[in-house]
């Protein structure tokens, strides 16, 4: 509780002064001096409820920073609490190991499966030896070589998208960050097995779709998916990187409004609050979404599942035309 | 007025962008070279492609000047010339994306930020794309990505090489997510036209950057760059933002990129007819 | 003695190498650790898979004590166990190649440099190489070669994954051109075992280099390694002499070639069986 | 003339006094004192016995210094002299490109192929810029690039191999040099086009096998192919690198000697004393090679021919079984 009521962003400050009170019951309580069980039941409601109250109502702002949160669940959180049998694997056999995205083999309910992601930290410290979840081009040809071992052996793969963007840095660049993105767009687009893509946290432009191009792609209900993050479309466009709000609202970035788009498939409910609030609840939800949509994709063969694919990234596109 | 009037006003004005025959440069009988400052001669100029005869210097072309520098007379047919952007997100900046399309159209004499066709060169079919960055800096929206997956899809029907001319800062904002979704549908467009061993050539020509540079431009079977054009991810902007340092001298320049492995041919544009040729030349011999 | 005959009297003793059971380290009740000069018993060290227990230095392991630790008890069949190196170049150092082979043989216990065979680890079948530094620093000649491909011809024939441990200075110099073409003849056989999707597990040991790291070692679809091994293409001191300059510290040993993005995982002998089992049942299952 | 008699090696001094002479003659010659027309021919004559006196006897240390004279036609030498149309492509697209080692497309009478080599320098200069080549993991990245493009469009290959060896640098380790040469190898294999090597002048170790696995492995007369250097060889096993004399001859590096032992397929003729006393001619002698071994491959099925070439380095090796 300690670590909820600590980590509230702007927003969540209502709740602060009712996990005040909380603990004070609590307090009371376990000193003996009268049962109090029945108020901490009420109060846990009462936080609950304004939680659910305030998700309700969440502005798209408010919804990257719970995307943003430092306590959200990461990709190595999600490994743990919906697969089995994890062994990770490093280095794109070329330059180097990106710590920024995890990738390795795993079992889904008895699945072997191939699993990849951006990885952040809760941590400062952490954060700088992810790179805050930036990953370089050796992450995302690391992705692909790991890939193409899911395509070899037949066997599906999982991503999880939470980045804030490719990293843009001069060896980044000096290495190709554009071509090892673009390279994994093309290669994405014709794996012979089953592919999805759940954007977990932040789907940072280029840097989230070069993993990202699943047959299925979910959305956690708190994150946002993005061309651009808010700060630098409103830098650009607004000439104000304070004016986020208003591009964050402009681009549609939230789960909801990319399903509207039919950018994304299916959204995927988190615990109250975010799935910070509950990472094992969240993990469950993730884990019955992956099955239900991974169970029709083991049925189509290699050619059905690359035109899957195609048609689904085909389609993509709003225009007039005479 | 709505993009559908403007169509019937347009139609009334001439068919094709590809038409026009005069140079897109500022100031009537002089300019004055961005690079070394001198003044030269316009007729000079165009009759150097565009290349300061001074300094070498690259102007950019328009889509118009560059067909007619690469392609064989009169062989161009464009395709798909009538796909036009829409304001499918309301965006409101300082105008609304509405406005702004409309007003690039009616100053660019473009329909968007590229033109697409079937042309021949040397006398060898080629499915072409060519992007103008004076349509919204050659961003890339719905319009540029369909243009882009239908050229490849028509070059797969006719067994055609295809080649595409970049010039572009990247992803149209304006388009939110779906301006990025288009770097995967022009990606794997270029996917299935390398299953069935067609070739592509990508020439990057400045500036090739962002979701353009991060998709198709990066993809050729050769990748060819205009001298000293600006090609990367991050824009240099950006990059000095994160890191707080001075990036090093020609960095994200043709030249630069290619001592890092990820440009074949830096090639300057009074060689290009000739070396597209050869390229265009070997893929279709034995 | 020729090697027909040295066969006739080594048929007295003993069928196969991979029955010994005795670790091969110097000295008897007590043993020097390599790395942090602490004295082990000898008993403590083989039952800890031969990591001191001090500072986890991974001695050196015989092919037979690989096997006993890898493999399921009784599980491993050798194949082409008898194919022996021939002198064909007549070459001769400060002894000739042909004594070399000779006393390697007996005082390795071994044929060659490898051991191949079928075996089962968790009762999922394998087909296993275990090369042995013990037999002239585990270079690779023609025999190592042939028998490795051999074990990738039966792979392919059983439908078996492959695994081998590789642990080598490199080609084996006294075969001149002969060790250079196993580099090809390996990696051709690991070519067709990938195109029939067949897994491959490559352990690297200390060492894995030259000729061997620059072949069949590299090559797996996931490449594993003992910690702290020296593993790399051109040996330390040949690159001192070539840059002349200091190398970096941990440079060209397990972690930090995986840190540069060629190793998978590098792994504890103690957890080594476990994780193998975990890729074989990983790929085996579906 | 002056060139070659600059460039004579040691055992090739007795030519230098006929040279001299010859140039007297021709002094006198052209100073229009008398006509020594025929004495120029005659002398020219001898000097091309003596040449082809000294080749006949040549030690393996003494081709070993042919193959690394610094006069010695390079790989874009024989590429001007008997390809057109040729365009060099640079990059792996991944790291870097590597001067050390030339890639490009071209015409072999008509015929569209890829060609690939190592690439020296003839000053020292230019053997800096070049990294005397030997190449790092990007030479041979770029290599392998460039030979899927062959298959992509059904071309064949042309390599030749001219290196003392892949570099052996701390960024070449750190880049995987071992990984490079690996997947060459494996990849080259199986390549499902006509793919023919030629041995120009060092053929040094993994380097030059690197780029090496063609269906036909030819060697020009004075060009070597090893293991590793006489030099190497000698300090390792003879613990004097002076010894390189007896180590080249207990190698078999010679064309003669691989032919012998079934590792190459065919000698290229050289011009009298060597291919840089007439590059042009050396190299219409290659160009004849090449038509004539490429030829029936061009008749053979994606199949066949990996199936052959397959076959030819599985036969590889020489060993007792009992
Ligand atoms: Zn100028
Ligand atoms: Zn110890």
């Amino acid at each position: 509780m300690k670590d909820k009521q600590k980590n509230l962003l702007g927003f969540e400050k209502p709740l602060a002064e009712l996990y005040e009170k909380l603990d004070e019951l609590k307090k009371v309580s376990s000193a003996g001096e009268m049962d109090m069980s029945e108020e901490v039941k009420m109060m846990e409601k009462r936080i609950e409820n304004m939680r659910r109250d305030l998700s309700v109502k969440l502005s798209p702002i408010q919804i990257v920073q719970i995307a943003r949160h430092i306590q959200r669940p990461t990709t190595l959180d999600y490994v743990a609490l919906l697969l089995t049998d994890f062994i990770e694997l490093h280095g794109d056999r070329n330059f180097g190991d990106d710590p920024a995205l995890v990738t390795g083999i795993a079992k889904l309910d008895g699945q072997s499966v191939i699993v990849m992601g951006h990885q952040k930290g809760k941590t400062t410290k952490e954060n700088i030896a992810r790179n805050f979840g930036m990953a370089n081009p050796e992450g995302y040809r690391k992705a692909l070589r790991i890939m193409r071992i899911a395509e070899r052996y037949n066997k599906p793969i999982i991503s999880f998208i939470d980045t804030p963007g490719a990293y843009p840095g001069i060896g980044a660049e000096e290495r190709g960050q554009a071509e090892a993105i673009a390279k994994n767009l093309r290669e994405m687009a014709e794996l012979t097995v089953p592919f999805i893509s759940i954007v977990t946290g932040e789907g940072g432009s280029g840097g989230a779709l070069g993993i990202g191009m699943g047959n299925k792609v979910l959305m956690l209900e708190f994150s946002i998916y993005s061309v651009i993050s808010p700060e630098g479309c409103a830098s650009i466009l607004f000439r104000n990187a304070a004016r986020a709000n208003e591009a964050a609202m402009a681009m549609k970035i939230t789960a909801k409004d990319l399903l509207e788009l039919g950018v994304i498939d299916e959204i995927i409910k988190e615990p109250v609050g975010g799935a910070h609030n509950n990472p094992e609840q969240a993990a469950t939800y993730i884990k019955s979404a992956i099955i239900k949509n991974l169970k029709p994709l083991l049925a189509l063969s290699h050619r059905e599942l690359i035109a899957d694919r195609y048609n689904k990234f085909r389609k993509m596109g709003i225009f007039e035309e005479q | 007025m709505s993009i559908h009037n403007w169509f019937k006003r347009k139609k009334a004005q001439q068919e094709t962008a590809y038409v026009r025959e005069r140079l897109d440069i500022p100031g009537n009988l002089w300019v004055k070279c961005y690079k070394c400052n001198q003044a030269i001669f316009t007729k000079d100029l165009e009759d150097n492609l565009k290349v300061c005869p001074k300094c070498s210097y690259h102007f950019k072309l328009t889509a118009a000047e560059r067909i007619i520098q690469i392609t064989d007379p009169n062989s161009f047919k464009e395709i798909n010339q009538k796909i036009v952007s829409k304001d499918f997100l309301n965006f409101t900046d300082s105008k609304s994306y509405a406005q702004r399309i409309e007003k690039s159209i009616l100053k660019s004499n473009l329909y968007d930020a590229i033109v697409t066709g079937l042309a021949k060169i040397s006398n060898l079919p080629v499915a072409l794309g060519i992007m103008d960055f004076s349509f919204m800096g050659g961003s890339m929206g719905s319009v540029v990505g369909e243009k882009i997956a239908r050229l490849i899809e028509l070059a797969l029907e006719k067994k055609a090489p295809v080649i595409i001319f970049s010039s572009s800062g990247g992803a149209r904002m304006q388009e939110g997510i779906m301006s990025l979704m288009q770097m995967a549908k022009t990606s794997a467009a270029l996917g299935r036209l390398r299953e069935n061993s067609l070739p592509y050539i990508s020439v990057m020509t400045d500036p090739t950057t962002g979701g353009t540079s991060a998709s198709f431009a990066m993809l050729g079977d050769v990748n060819m760059a205009e001298p000293d054009a600006l090609i990367g991810f991050a824009g240099p902007r950006v990059i000095e933002q994160t890191i707080r340092q001075k990036l090093p001298p020609g960095f994200q320049r043709s030249e630069y990129v290619q001592e890092h492995g990820m440009i074949d041919v830096v090639c300057d544009r009074r060689q290009l007819r000739e070396n597209l040729s050869k390229f265009l030349r070997w893929f279709d011999e034995r």
